[in-house]
C-alpha cells in the first residue's frame, strides 16, 4: 500500500533521511521506532508532501507521491496526524473536526456520522465541542488532532507520536483506539517513543537511527530482540 | 585570528573614508557621502532596536526629526550655540524616547510596529501643527552650521564631511561595545525569545526600554547633524518615508550585523543617486530592484557574507567531528 | 440636530470606506502575518482602473467597478506569486520591505501611465437627495449601502461556506490546513484576490466624491493600519468597528473640535485605547 | 521552601487552577501529576509569575511572591523550563547559556562604555557559569553547536543547564522527559537526582509514571485544577481517586 | 559648440510630482525654442540642455541635487519650485556660484539678502486687497476661512486675515484643512458653514480646492469664494463640472484665459507640445519665460558660467524679452531679486471667467 524506496531528505545541507526503504501492506499496523531526531517525523513529512525528498520514490498504491501537493495526497486517502497537533486554535473543536473532512466536504451526512464516532472515542470532546481548540489542554488537543485525521477517512493513517504529553490513562485509550481503527480496515503507520505499548498492538516495526533503517521485523522478533529491548523498552 | 581580520577590515574602511575626499572630484560627492554618513548613524540606531533587540520600530525617522528640530529651534529661536543645542538634541530625544518606549514597548510584534507607525504620525502632525514652537509647515530656516571648536571650523563641505565621519566612527565604536557586551546579550536574548529571557530573570521592559532609548538617541544625534548640514528643516523630515528609507538601509546591508547598516546606507544612496537619470521612472525601476534584493539576498549583503563564512568554518569543523551533522545556521531576526 | 446627523452620515461614509480597505488588509494579515504596506497602492490602482474603464473606455459605473475589482485582484495575485510567495519563509521584516517595493513600483507605474495629474471619476449618481429632511449626495448614500452590503456578504462567505472556512483555517495554522487537504497556494491567492477586489471596490465607491491621483492610497492606508490595530490584527469585526470609530472620530472631531487636529484625534484615540487594551478591541488571547 | 495557599486562576470563566494549597520542601523532588488540562502548566506559570493568580498566595522562603513579575521571581531563585523546550534557537549552545547568569550581574550601560573592571569580571563569570552548568548536565561537547540543531534530549539537558546558570534554589521542570525515549529518560532522571544531591530543590511535571515513582519524594495530583491527592509515591499509587482520574486500573500493578 | 546645462530639482515622483512636472514642461519648452533659434554667447554658439533631478520635495535632496547640478554639470542656474529646497540651497549657492531660480511666492526667500536668488512669481501681497474689496462689496463682510494647512496657505492666511478685518470685515471662523492629505472635507466645510459666512476663503492645489467649493455648494452655501492664487479657476471648473458652482469667485486669471500676447502664444504652443486637452498653468508659463530670460541674460553678460554676471543682467534681460516669449508678462526684477509683474485676476460672473485688472478693482 505504501512503499518508500531509497528516500533521501535534506534540510539545507543536513541529510535527515538516507536511503530509507519501507513498506506497509493493506490492513497492517506498522510502527516506527527511533530515538529523538532519528527521522521519524521526516518520513511522515515526506509521505504527506510537506517536505520534498531529494531522491528516491514514495508510492501509495500505484501512485507516486513525490512531487504531489499535500492536498492531492490527502485526497488519495493518506492522512497525516502530525506531531505538534497543528490544530486551528481559534476555531471550535467541532469546526476543526469538520475541516478534517475537507476533501469529503460534499458528504454532509457522512461527516456528521464520523464526528459522532469521534465523540464516542473521546467523550470529553463532545463536551468541549464549542470551545476554541486552542483553549484545550495539550492532551485534549491531541485528541482533537487524532479525531480530525479520522475525519479525513484515511485508507492509510500516519500517526506521529500520538501519546506525546498524554496522561497514562489516556495513552492507553489512544492505543486502544488506534488498534480499533486498524482492525476496522485502516492501514496505520505509527511513530512512537512509547515502544512497548506501540509494539503491543503492531504487526510489524522498523527501527530507525540517524536517518537509516537499521532493523525491521514483526512484533515478536522485535520484542525479543535484545538490542531493541535495551534501547527502547528498558 | 578572526579578531585581527575584523580589526583589519575596520581599519581599511576607516582609511577609505578618510581618503575619499582626496579622490572625490567635487563637493557634490562629498555632500552625498556626508548625508549618507548621517543616515548611517540613524540606521545604526535602528539596527540596535530592530536587529539586536527584535522590536521593529517604525518611528525612528520621527525621532531623527525631533533631534533636528531641537537643534533648529534652539539655535534659530533662542540663539543657543550649536554644540549645546546638539547635546540637548540627544537629551530631548532620549527623554521623549523613554516615555514613548514605556507606552509602546508593552505591545509585541506587529502591534508594536504599527503602534510606533502611529506615534511617528502623531509626532509628524505635532511638528506640523504646533506652529508657535516648530514654525509649522513653513519650516525653520537659517540654522547655523556647526560652530568651530578651537582651531577647527565646520563651514565647508569638506570640514563637515570629516566632522560627520568622526561622529559616525564614534557611533560605530559605541555600538560595537554595546552589542558585544553582556548588555548586548540581554538585548539579543529578548529578540530570540522574550518568554525565555523573562524566565531567566531579564527585566523585559527595562531591557527593551534601554535599547529603545539608546537607539533613538542615535537618531536624535543624526537629526542634529542633519540640521547643521542641510540648515533648513520642514515637517516632511518626520514623515514615514524617512523611516522606510532607514529600514531599507538596514535590511539591504544586513539586519543584526554591525556593518550592515553602513553598507546598506552607502549602497542604497549610491543606487538612488545613480538612478536619477531615470527621473520620474526612477521608482518603477527601484521598486522591483528592492524586491529582488530582498528575495535573493534575504540576509542582506553583510549577513549573506557572514553566513557564507560561518558555513565554511562549519564545514571545516565537520570534517574533524564526522559523526556530528551540521545544519546550516538558521537566521531568524 | 441636523448638523449632527450630517456628521453621522459623513462618519458612516468614510468609516465604510476605511472598513473595506481595512478588511482587505486584515485578511491578508491573517494569512501572511504581514502588514501589507502595498495595500494602499492596490486601492490607488483600483481607482485608476475604474477611472480608465469609465472615462476612456466608456463603461458604465457598475461595470467599471467590477472591472476594477478584477484588475486589482489580478495585480494583487501577481504580487503574491512574484513577491510574497518567494518570501514565505523569510522573516516578516522582509515582507514589509518588499511590500514597500511594490508600493513604490505601483505608484510610479500609475504616474508613468496616467501622469501625476489629479483625475476626476464621473458618477451617474451626482444628485443630492433629501431624506427625512436631510440633504445628502446620492453617491454618499451609495457608499454606505455598498460598503456595508459588501461586509455582510463577506461575513456570510467566510463563516458559512466551506471555502470561507478554509481561509480561516489557513490563517490559524498553515501546516494544519495543508494536512487536511486544503491547497495552501490556492487559498492564499484567493485571499489576495479578495483583498485586492475589496480595495478596488472601496476606491471606485469613494473616488467620485474625491480625486484620483497616484499618491491617493497613502491617505487611506495609514488610517487602515490604525484601524486594524485598534480592532485587533486579523480580526474581522475589529476592522469594521475600528473603521467606524475612526470615521466617526474624524467626522465629529473635524466638526466639533477642529479640522486642523482631526487626524491627531484618530491617533490619540488609538494610543488611549491601546493603553487599556494592548491587544486591540477584538482579540481575546495575548497579542502576538 | 515554597508554600502555596488557596491558589486560584481563572481564564474567562474557566478555572484552570482551583484553590490549591500545598508546600514543597527544600532538598526534595516534588512532582505534580494529573490528566491533560488539569492545570499543571498553569500552576507553574503562576509560581513563575508568567500569569497573575486570580486569588491565593505564593510564599517563597518566607517572602510573598504572589503576582511578581517573572524576572523578579527568577532573581529570587526560582528557575523554570518550558513544556515545549524553549531555547534561543539561532545562537550557539554556549551563547544560550551565557545570558543565563545575566540576572546575577549588575553592569549596565556605563560599564559597557567605560569597559569597566566590573564588566570584564562579570563577563568572565557568566562564561564560567555557563561552562559549569554545561559540564554539570554533561553537555560540554555540544557547546559550540547551534541550538536549533541539537537533538531533543540534548535540548532538555541544555534547558536544565540554562535554568541552572541562573543560580536557582528551586527548579520548576515542565515535562523534562517529554518526547524523550526510555533510555534517555533514565539519564535525565539521574540528572535530576544529581541536581537534588547538589542542594537544589526540584518540582516537576511529568506523565512518565515509572520515572516519577522512582524519583519523587512527594507527589501532588491535580484534576480539573483542584488538588485531589498528595503524598508519597506509594500512597498515591494506591489512592482510589488518583486511579480513577488518572492512572487507570492497570497501573496499580506497576 | 558648447553645451550649457540648465539645472532643475523638484518633486518628480510622489504626491507633488504633477507640480514638478509642470515646471519642467515650461523650462523644457523654452530650451527647445532657444536651441532651435540658436543661441550665441560671447561669439560662441551654445546649446542649452535641461538636467532635471527628482528631490521628492525634500530640502536635503534638493541641496544634494543642486550641488550635483552646480559641480558635475556646471549649471549656472538651478530652478527649484519649493521653499524648503530654496532655503537649503541658499545656504551655499553663493559659495558654489549658481543662481537659485526660486519658484515660490513666499516673500521670505528674497528677504534673506541672498545675492544669487531670483524669485520667479510675484509675492501674493498685491492680490489681497483687491480680492477683499471685490468679495466684500458683492456678498458681505463675514468671511469663513477654509484654506489649506501647507506652508503657502499659511503665509497667505497670515496676511489675508488682518487685511480683511482692516477693510471692515469680520472673520466667522478659521479652519485650515489638509488639502494634500485629507480624504474628506465634509466636516470642515460644514463646520465653517454653520457660522453662516457670506464669503469663503479657500485655496490649495486646484482640484482639492474645487472639491471644497463643491462640498460647500452641496451643503447649501450661496456666497462667493475668494480663491488663493495657487488654485486656478479653469482647473477647478473641471472638477466642479463647469463654472456654475464657482459663480461669484475671484482668483488669478488662468493662463488659458489670458488674452495678452505672451500668455496666448505660450498657451497655444503648450497645447501643441503636450496635448490639446492640457491647459497650461502659471508653473509652466512663468518658468518658461524665465528660462528665456536666463538665456537672454547670458547673451547680455557674454558668459554662460559667471553666475554673478548673469544675475546682474537678469533685470535688463527680462525687460527686453520679446512679447511672444514673455509668457508671464514680467516687467523686470526688483532690488532683492523678486520679479515685477502686473498680474491679471479673474472673476466668475454669469457662468464665465472674466479677466479684470487689479488696478481696476482698487478704484
Ligand atoms: N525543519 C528542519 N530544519 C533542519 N533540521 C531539521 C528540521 N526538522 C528536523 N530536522 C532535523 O532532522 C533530524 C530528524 O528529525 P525528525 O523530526 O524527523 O526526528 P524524529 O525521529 O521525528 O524525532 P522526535 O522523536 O524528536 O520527533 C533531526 O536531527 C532534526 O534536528
Ligand atoms: N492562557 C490561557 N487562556 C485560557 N485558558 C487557558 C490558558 N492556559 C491554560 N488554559 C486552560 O487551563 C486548563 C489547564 O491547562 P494546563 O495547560 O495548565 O494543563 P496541563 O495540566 O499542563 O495539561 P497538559 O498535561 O496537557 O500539558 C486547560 O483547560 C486550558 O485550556
Ligand atoms: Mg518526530
Ligand atoms: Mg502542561
Amino acid at each position: 500500500m505504501l512503499r518508500f524506496e531509497n528516500v533521501d531528505l535534506h534540510y539545507g545541507s543536513f541529510r535527515a533521511l538516507s536511503g530509507v526503504s519501507l513498506r506497509a501492506a493493506p490492513g497492517e499496523l506498522v510502527v516506527l521506532l527511533g530515538a529523538n531526531g532519528a527521522g521519524k517525523t521526516s518520513i511522515f513529512m515526506a509521505a504527506s508532501g510537506i517536505n520534498k525528498p531529494s531522491a528516491g520514490s514514495i508510492r501509495f498504491g500505484d501512485r507516486e507521491l513525490i512531487g504531489q501537493r499535500p492536498a492531492q495526497i490527502v485526497e488519495s486517502g493518506l492522512v497525516h496526524c502530525p506531531e505538534g497537533r497543528k490544530l486551528f486554535p481559534m476555531m471550535s473543536v467541532r469546526k476543526n473536526l469538520t475541516l478534517g473532512a475537507y476533501v469529503h466536504r460534499r458528504d454532509k451526512a457522512g461527516i456528521q456520522r464520523s464526528i459522532d464516532e469521534v465523540f464516542g472515542l473521546f467523550p470529553i470532546l463532545e463536551k468541549k465541542q464549542d470551545h476554541p481548540a486552542g483553549s484545550l489542554s495539550g492532551g485534549q488537543q491531541q485528541m482533537v488532532a487524532i479525531g480530525r485525521a479520522l475525519l479525513g477517512r484515511p485508507k492509510l493513517l500516519l500517526l506521529d507520536e500520538p501519546s506525546l504529553g498524554l496522561a497514562p490513562l489516556i495513552v492507553k485509550q489512544v492505543f486502544e483506539v488506534i488498534q480499533r481503527i486498524n482492525q476496522a480496515g485502516t492501514t496505520v503507520l505509527l511513530a512512537e517513543q512509547n515502544a512497548y505499548s506501540a509494539l503491543a498492538i503492531a504487526h510489524r516495526a522498523y527501527v530507525i537511527e540517524r536517518g537509516h533503517i537499521t532493523l525491521e521485523g514483526d512484533r515478536e522478533s522485535l520484542l525479543n530482540n535484545e538490542a531493541v529491548r535495551a534501547a527502547y523498552i528498558g | 585570528m578572526r579578531l585581527i581580520e575584523g580589526k583589519a577590515g575596520w581599519a581599511l574602511l576607516a582609511a577609505l573614508a578618510l581618503a575619499f575626499p582626496l579622490v572625490a572630484p567635487n563637493n557634490y560627492l562629498i555632500s552625498v557621502a556626508t548625508l549618507a554618513f548621517i543616515m548611517a548613524i540613524a540606521a545604526l540606531g535602528l539596527n540596535l532596536i530592530t536587529g539586536y533587540t527584535g522590536q521593529f520600530n517604525l518611528a525612528h525617522g520621527a525621532f531623527m526629526a525631533i533631534g533636528a528640530y531641537t537643534v533648529g529651534i534652539l539655535t534659530v529661536d533662542h540663539q543657543v550655540p550649536f554644540w549645546i543645542a546638539f547635546a540637548l538634541a540627544g537629551v530631548v530625544t532620549g527623554v521623549l524616547g523613554y516615555f514613548i518606549g514605556l507606552l509602546s514597548l508593552r505591545l509585541r510584534g506587529h502591534y508594536f510596529s504599527i503602534f510606533t507607525l502611529c506615534v511617528s504620525y502623531i509626532l509628524f502632525l505635532l511638528i506640523e501643527k504646533w506652529e508657535s514652537l516648530t514654525h509649522g509647515p513653513v519650516g525653520i530656516m537659517g540654522i547655523p552650521a556647526p560652530s568651530g571648536m578651537g582651531p577647527l571650523r565646520f563651514d565647508t563641505p569638506l570640514a563637515q564631511y570629516y566632522l560627520v565621519l568622526a561622529f559616525l566612527a564614534l557611533g560605530i565604536w559605541v555600538m560595537a561595545r554595546i552589542v558585544r557586551s553582556l548588555l548586548g546579550r540581554s538585548f539579543m536574548a529578548v529578540r530570540n525569545s522574550d518568554d525565555l529571557a523573562e524566565a531567566l530573570g531579564i527585566d523585559l521592559m527595562r531591557t527593551k526600554t534601554l535599547s529603545f532609548v539608546l537607539s533613538v538617541i542615535y537618531a536624535g544625534f543624526a537629526g542634529a547633524l542633519y540640521a547643521g548640514q542641510v540648515r533648513f528643516l520642514g515637517p516632511d523630515l518626520a514623515s514615514e518615508a524617512v523611516t522606510f528609507d532607514l529600514i531599507m538601509f538596514v535590511l539591504v546591508g544586513g539586519v543584526g550585523t554591525l556593518l550592515g547598516p553602513l553598507v546598506g546606507t552607502f549602497l542604497v544612496t549610491w543606487l538612488t543617486q545613480s538612478l536619477q537619470f531615470l527621473q520620474d521612472y526612477r521608482m518603477v525601476v527601484f521598486g522591483p530592484l528592492l524586491v529582488a534584493l530582498i528575495i535573493f539576498l534575504p540576509d542582506g549583503i553583510v549577513g549573506t557574507w557572514l553566513k557564507r563564512r560561518a558555513r565554511r568554518a562549519d564545514a571545516v569543523q565537520a570534517d574533524t567531528r564526522s559523526h556530528v551533522a551540521v545544519t546550516e545556521a538558521k537566521s531568524n531576526a | 440636530m441636523e448638523l449632527f446627523f450630517q456628521q453621522l452620515l459623513n462618519g458612516l461614509t468614510i468609516g465604510g470606506v476605511y472598513s473595506l480597505v481595512a478588511l482587505g488588509l486584515t485578511l491578508v494579515y491573517g494569512i501572511l502575518h504581514v502588514p501589507n504596506f502595498a495595500h494602499g497602492a492596490f486601492y490607488m490602482s483600483g481607482a485608476f482602473a475604474g477611472y480608465y474603464l469609465m472615462a476612456k473606455l466608456g463603461l458604465n459605473y457598475w461595470l467599471a467597478m467590477a472591472g476594477a475589482a478584477v484588475v486589482v485582484a489580478v495585480i494583487s495575485m501577481l504580487a503574491q506569486r512574484l513577491v510574497f510567495h518567494p518570501l514565505r519563509n523569510a522573516p516578516e521584516l522582509h515582507d514589509m520591505i518588499a511590500a514597500i517595493g511594490i508600493l513604490l513600483f505601483l505608484e510610479a507605474g500609475a504616474q508613468a501611465l496616467f501622469g501625476a495629474d489629479f483625475h476626476r471619476m464621473p458618477t451617474p449618481y451626482g444628485q443630492v437627495v433629501e431624506i427625512f429632511g436631510l440633504t445628502a449626495p446620492l453617491q454618499r448614500l451609495l457608499i454606505i449601502a455598498g460598503a456595508f452590503g459588501l461586509m455582510v456578504l463577506l461575513h456570510l462567505f467566510l463563516n458559512h461556506t466551506v471555502i470561507g472556512s478554509t481561509i480561516i483555517a489557513m490563517a490559524q495554522n498553515r501546516d494544519g490546513a495543508a494536512l487536511v487537504g486544503i491547497d495552501a497556494s490556492r487559498v492564499t491567492l484567493l485571499v489576495f484576490a479578495i483583498s485586492g477586489a475589496l480595495a478596488a471596490i472601496a476606491a471606485v465607491l469613494y473616488a467620485p466624491i474625491n480625486l484620483v491621483y497616484p499618491a491617493m492610497g497613502n491617505l487611506v492606508i495609514t488610517k487602515a493600519f490604525v484601524i486594524i490595530i485598534l480592532g485587533g490584527m486579523g480580526s474581522f469585526p475589529g476592522a469594521i468597528v475600528g473603521g467606524l470609530i475612526i470615521g466617526m472620530a474624524e467626522s465629529f472631531g473635524g466638526f466639533y473640535v477642529s479640522t486642523d487636529y482631526k487626524d491627531i484625534i484618530a491617533f490619540v484615540l488609538l494610543v488611549v485605547i491601546l493603553s487599556f487594551r494592548p491587544q486591540g478591541l477584538f482579540t481575546m488571547k495575548g497579542a502576538r | 521552601m515554597l508554600e502555596i495557599d488557596q491558589l486560584t486562576k481563572q481564564f474567562f470563566g474557566l478555572t484552570a487552577v482551583d484553590a490549591v494549597t500545598t508546600r514543597f520542601e527544600r532538598g526534595q523532588v516534588s512532582a505534580i501529576i494529573g490528566p491533560n488540562g488539569a492545570g499543571k502548566t498553569t500552576f507553574f506559570n503562576l509560581v513563575a509569575g508568567t500569569h497573575k493568580p486570580t486569588s491565593g498566595r505564593i510564599t517563597f522562603k518566607g517572602q510573598d511572591v504572589t503576582g511578581m513579575r517573572p524576572d523578579h521571581v527568577a532573581r529570587l531563585g526560582i528557575a523554570r523550563t518550558f513544556q515545549t523546550t524553549h531555547l534561543f534557537d539561532n545562537a550557539s549552545v554556549l551563547d544560550n547559556l551565557i545570558v543565563g547568569h545575566r540576572l546575577r550581574t549588575r553592569s549596565g550601560l556605563w560599564d559597557v562604555l567605560a569597559n569597566s573592571k566590573r564588566l570584564q569580571e562579570e563577563e568572565r563569570l557568566c562564561r564560567e557559569k555557563a561552562r559549569e552548568a554545561l559540564d554539570f548536565v554533561g553537555a560540554s561537547h555540544i557547546a559550540n553547536r547551534i541550538a536549533a540543531d541539537i537533538s531533543q534530549e540534548e535540548r532538555k539537558r541544555v534547558a536544565f543547564a540554562l535554568a541552572l546558570a541562573t543560580d536557582p534554589e528551586l527548579l520548576l521542570l515542565d515535562e523534562p522527559a517529554g518526547g524523550v525515549n526510555p533510555e534517555e529518560t533514565v539519564g535525565l532522571a539521574a540528572l535530576i537526582r544529581k541536581l537534588v544531591d547538589h542542594g537544589k530543590t526540584v518540582c516537576l511535571i511529568e506523565h512518565k509514571m515509572d520515572m516519577i515513582m522512582r524519583l519523587a519524594d512527594k507527589i501532588v495530583v491535580l484534576n480539573n485544577g483542584a488538588k485531589i491527592a498528595e503524598g508519597t509515591p506509594a500512597e498515591i499509587r494506591r489512592d482510589p481517586h488518583v486511579i480513577e482520574a488518572y492512572l487507570g486500573t492497570d497501573h496499580v500493578a506497576v | 559648440q558648447d553645451t550649457v546645462k540648465i539645472g532643475f530639482t523638484g518633486p518628480l515622483s510622489g504626491g507633488a510630482a504633477l507640480y514638478g512636472k509642470n515646471v519642467v514642461n515650461g523650462i523644457e519648452m523654452a530650451i527647445k525654442e532657444i536651441n532651435a533659434a540658436g543661441l550665441e554667447v560671447g561669439g560662441k554658439k551654445v546649446k542649452l540642455e535641461l538636467v532635471a533631478l527628482d528631490d521628492k520635495y525634500s530640502p536635503a535632496d534638493a541641496a544634494i541635487n543642486a550641488r550635483r547640478l552646480a559641480q558635475q554639470h556646471q549649471a549656472p542656474v538651478v530652478f527649484v519650485p519649493h521653499s524648503g529646497g530654496i532655503y537649503a540651497m541658499q545656504a551655499f549657492n553663493e559659495q558654489e556660484k549658481f543662481i537659485v531660480m526660486a519658484y515660490s511666492s513666499t516673500p521670505k526667500i528674497t528677504e534673506t539678502g541672498n545675492k544669487l536668488t531670483i524669485r520667479i512669481p510675484p509675492t501674493f501681497n498685491s492680490y489681497i486687497e483687491p480680492f477683499t474689496r471685490y468679495e466684500m462689496k458683492k456678498f458681505g463682510k463675514k468671511v469663513g476661512m477654509l484654506p489649506g494647512d501647507h506652508e503657502y496657505a499659511k503665509n497667505w492666511t497670515q496676511l489675508f486675515g488682518p487685511a480683511w478685518e482692516k477693510a471692515g470685515g469680520t472673520i466667522a471662523s478659521n479652519n485650515p484643512m489638509s488639502y494634500n492629505r485629507s480624504a474628506d472635507f465634509y466636516s470642515g466645510v460644514s463646520r465653517v458653514l454653520a457660522e453662516k459666512p457670506d464669503v469663503l476663503f479657500v485655496g490649495g492645489p486646484s482640484e482639492p480646492t474645487a472639491l471644497v467649493v463643491k462640498q460647500a455648494r452641496e451643503l447649501g452655501f450661496k456666497g462667493g469664494f475668494l480663491i488663493m492664487d495657487q488654485a486656478k479657476l479653469d482647473e477647478m471648473a473641471k472638477v466642479t463640472d463647469g463654472l456654475g458652482p464657482l459663480e461669484g469667485s475671484i482668483g488669478v486669471l488662468p493662463v488659458s484665459y489670458d488674452e495678452r500676447v505672451g500668455p496666448k502664444t505660450f498657451a497655444a504652443a503648450y497645447r501643441k507640445a503636450y496635448g490639446a486637452d492640457k491647459d497650461p498653468t502659471t508653473e509652466s508659463s512663468y518658468n518658461y519665460a524665465m528660462t528665456h530670460a536666463v538665456a537672454a541674460a547670458m547673451k547680455l553678460a557674454g558668459t554662460t558660467t559667471d553666475a554673478s554676471a548673469i544675475r546682474a543682467k537678469m533685470g535688463e534681460a527680462i525687460g527686453k524679452l520679446p512679447k511672444e516669449t514673455n509668457a508671464g508678462e514680467f516687467k523686470g526684477v526688483d532690488a532683492v531679486g523678486g520679479t515685477v509683474v502686473d498680474p491679471l485676476v479673474a472673476t466668475v460672473e454669469g457662468g464665465k471667467i472674466r479677466p479684470v485688472n487689479l488696478s481696476d478693482l482698487m478704484k
